[in-house]
């Protein structure tokens, strides 16, 4: 294993300094590995509080978020592993007042007990707490139940319309809903073209054919739904949006902004020429693609290979996407 | 009386947490069949915290329940496995039944099984069959409430609770996963015993083994 | 070769065609590859233009960086290759208006012969020009002169000086005074942890051992200094910076901008760790880091390891670099 | 008389892309072996597009500065490689000092010869021992001029200027190269050629095989 790390022990608190050593819009509580906005109003005058995170290792997510018009707080766990509860409930702390938490968890087990314990042990110290879930990933729809789907890439959509919300001064109930909707509103689905090393292993979770690539995976590295043959950029991304499609959210006259993610170890021009064949496709099929962008967003470590998010717009959701905001990680443009 | 109940409570919790070291790595492996392989770790450094936070309570001062809530907290200090806040709920359920109380006869175990097997079901959403440790807590629980009810002696009431127990971390592994990871696997759980219902036989079998 | 592309021959266009089609602020000319910024006034009313290029595979660069504030207009060669002067020339007419412009070149042959003779060409038609010449590679310091030095990820701080000054309607010779002297004050040097693939080649261009990285390479790939054992974060940062404190460019008291480059497909985690080490050694040193960014902005193909490059900064050049600008390759904060 | 040089200017260039590409896989495997290997490749596609863009010329009508700089744009569409630039401005020099001349003589002759070497020296900052084109093209102007300041013979001239041509480009072989991409290389490029010299020597063996 070749990483520029450390300590395979170390690497969350390390990256996280690391980020918030680079982004003046930050600041790392001390004895947890929460990034809080710095700069927050004392308590009583602090606008909803919009948290999210979970394991590491799918950087810029969650850290990189934080920062007006987006994250309040990012709760980080180890590399693959929920935050644990004590660390959600500090987040939700150090960052929530009276006008209370919204927070957005990926649908992972481990994720969704974590945070909703710190939610509920918030709750009972006076702070108002909603939980969205989101799950967004559309690569098992044939093979578990809608509400089983995993957590991905598209979850930062959500983050950055409920981060707009909230800094516009809307009620944690409104704010809530915004998020919901656009969680569901929202449809991923990614293919890999390797698999990740965690830092602690040291050896790559499975390894792929020279030719053979990872239909649907998770972002740990987890199971997809098939292996194929590595095919054209024009033939992956349609085969991406055909599954979105075929799960019945995407048709003539929808409008739509899309989000092309580098799963880790993606270079820039294969983002571009990727992006080039889904916005080429969307336009072929009628659909309106209001915003793009193409990057590493939400990485599954050095995963090689791209997701795509696609989530439902319309005029207020688009001026939220178009809120400005503080975050490092959002990327400009669109 | 009330110094000696918190006392044995505590007592409960260390060997507990010496039984989970000793299996430690057996459960990681069962967990390496249909989850992600840590199971051992998360529960050892979950009971590792609970008995480091127990010391640090005054067990001739300290209630049942505090002993409960004590635990509860310690083991929010473990990583964010599902265990986490599954078995801080249940602790936080059982502390709360326990309140005023000061004995731990039947009734007061009865209660306590329920109320841990109770709160794991409501923190995780999961039903019987779902190949969980509640697969394990809630038929032990349920033989707790009939063993009271037939008032069955101490010994065979603890017998009653332990074989319900080993049973159902037997049964888990005819069905298929619908919750945690391994329910990504589905078919591929079935033949595989459920790790968190094992470890929860052995703590079961370990309060068993205490006769309180 | 596992890559997300269409055709190994077509792969700029695509990449571009998915820059453009992803950025409001940018178009692509029909006939070259050559990206300009979007809604320039007619020529008689144009500031000074900044343009560069060079090969393509530095994704981004250069065309991520085209839009209000940074470049004009950006022109790509083939992979690895310099663009045909024609290009170079089409590039300087479509975006140059009387108030001339500014061409930045990275210090290779064909760049700066092709980049040399549009210049003369352009010139020959009335269009004043401006050359400036970026070589802050320091990793062959004891080996080719001063003069021969390669340029690297620095140059983006070049591009972000000048763009800035063009903005605010500075003269020609005015904006290329300021990009002489950023390009004076920058340090550059890269680390690879392996080779990278041409897409026209399939194959790695060398395999560097298991635990084998090599130090101070060119980002085409060229030969570095030497060979080591993977180190540290911390020892790899402090190798760098320590070369660049032994070329004179570093010392106590300094105020830089650091920029932490990947160099295409080193994840997020390990940029921000190396980041970390970075600022630290910097300001362990006594030097201040005045703004600092870690991130992909010019790449080398899919090679994984980072560059790092220090510029001294003024209360001026910060004005400039904290200027606003649309384009959408320039990282948010700092 | 006009009409004739333009013509043999022309069949110049096209004799020149002829013998670049019989030896193109030559070319790119010297520079294999001191820069990334694409010279054949270069050359190639910079003399098809100098043919194609003389192919659009009428050349009944055209002047042999006219032939020149046509020559010099079509080297421009080829890919970006230092060659480009070089040729191009090597070939506008010469275009430049070809204006108003309609005689191809021994005098023309050396004054294109030199206007190429000049051109690609300007452009390219190289001088003599950087193990560069200019090695091969600086002593076959310099031979040129010499011819015809003793007034040789046509046959004369020629062979003085080829075998200027071909012991320069054989020197390289012995130099350390200081510009292009062979430079970064340094002592590892002692003993190898330099391919912008082998290809400047078949150029110029072509021309004196025309004998203008
Ligand atoms: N929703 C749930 N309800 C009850 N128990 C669950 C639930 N999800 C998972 N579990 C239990 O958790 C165990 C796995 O625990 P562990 O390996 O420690 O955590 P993780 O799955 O986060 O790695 C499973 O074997 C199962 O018994
Ligand atoms: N500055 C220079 N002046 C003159 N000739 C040069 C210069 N730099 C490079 N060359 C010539 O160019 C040749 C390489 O050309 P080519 O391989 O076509 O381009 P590239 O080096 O861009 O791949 C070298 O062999 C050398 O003769
Ligand atoms: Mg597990
Ligand atoms: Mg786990
Ligand atoms: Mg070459
Ligand atoms: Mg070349």
């Amino acid at each position: 294993m070749k990483k520029l790390i450390n300590d395979p022990s170390t690497v969350v608190r390390d990256m996280l300094e690391g980020v918030v050593a680079l982004s003046p819009s930050a600041v790392l509580l001390a004895d947890e590995n929460v990034v809080i906005r710095s700069g927050l109003p004392e308590s009583g005058a602090r606008k909803v509080a919009v948290l999210s995170g979970g394991g590491s290792g799918h950087e810029p997510a969650h850290a990189g978020y934080v920062g007006g018009g987006m994250l309040t707080a990012a709760v980080a766990g180890d590399v693959f592993t929920s935050p644990s509860t004590d660390a959600v409930l500090a987040g939700i702390r150090a960052s929530a007042g009276p006008a209370g938490a919204l927070v957005i968890v990926k649908n992972y087990t481990g994720d969704r007990l974590n945070f909703g314990l710190a939610a509920e042990l918030a709750r009972a110290e006076g702070i108002p707490v909603e939980i969205v879930v989101v799950a967004d990933d559309v690569a098992l729809k044939d093979t578990v139940p809608a509400e089983r789907r995993r957590g991905i890439a598209g979850t930062l959509l959500v983050h950055k319309l409920a981060g707009a919300a909230a800094e516009q001064g809307l009620s944690l109930e409104e704010v809530a809903r915004i998020a919901r909707s656009a969680a569901e509103n929202l449809s991923s689905m990614g293919i890999s073209l390797g698999s990740c090393t965690l830092p602690s292993v040291g050896k790559p979770g499975y390894v792929l054919g020279e030719q053979e690539i990872e239909v649907g995976l998770g972002i740990h590295g987890e199971q997809g739904v098939r292996r194929m043959s590595i095919a054209s950029a024009d033939e992956l991304t349609a085969l991406v949006l055909q599954t979105i499609e075929a799960d019945g959210k995407l048709k003539r006259d929808d409008r739509v902004v899309l989000l092309v993610n580098g799963l880790g170890s993606t270079p820039p021009m294969e983002l571009s020429i990727v992006a080039r064949s889904a916005v080429a496709y969307l336009e072929g099929m009628g659909v309106t693609v209001e915003r793009a962008w193409a990057g590493t967003f939400l990485s599954a470590l050095d995963m090689p290979g791209f997701s795509l998010s696609v989530m439902h717009v319309d005029d207020k959701a688009l001026a939220f996407v178009d809120a400005p905001t503080g975050a490092g990680a959002w990327p400009r443009g669109g | 009386m009330s110094e000696t109940a918190a006392r044995t409570l505590a007592r409960m919790f260390e060997r507990m947490s010496e039984v989970i070291e000793a299996e430690k790595d057996h459960l990681s492996e069962l967990d390496g069949a249909v989850g992600d392989g840590d199971h051992g770790i998360t529960m050892s450094i979950g009971f590792k915290a609970v008995t480091s936070a127990l010391a640090g309570l005054d067990l001739d001062e300290a209630s049942l329940s505090d002993v409960m809530s004590t635990a509860a907290s310690g083991f929010l200090d473990a990583v964010g496995a599902s265990t986490g806040p599954l078995y801080a709920t249940g602790f936080r359920r059982a502390a709360r039944v326990l309140t005023g109380r000061d004995r731990l006869d039947l009734a007061a175990c009865r209660d306590m099984l329920t109320a841990i097997a109770e709160g794991i079901r409501e923190r995780g959403k999961a039903q019987r069959g779902d190949k969980t440790m509640l697969d394990v807590w809630l038929p032990a629980a349920e033989a707790a409430t009939a063993a009271v009810a037939h008032n069955l002696s101490k010994q065979d009431f603890w017998k009653a609770v332990e074989t319900a127990a080993e049973n159902g971390a037997a049964a888990t592994a005819t069905m298929i996963a619908t919750k945690g990871r391994a329910a990504r696997l589905r078919e591929r759980s079935l033949g595989h015993p459920d790790p968190g219902a094992a470890s929860a036989a052995l703590l079961i079998k370990t309060i068993a083994s205490l006769q309180f």
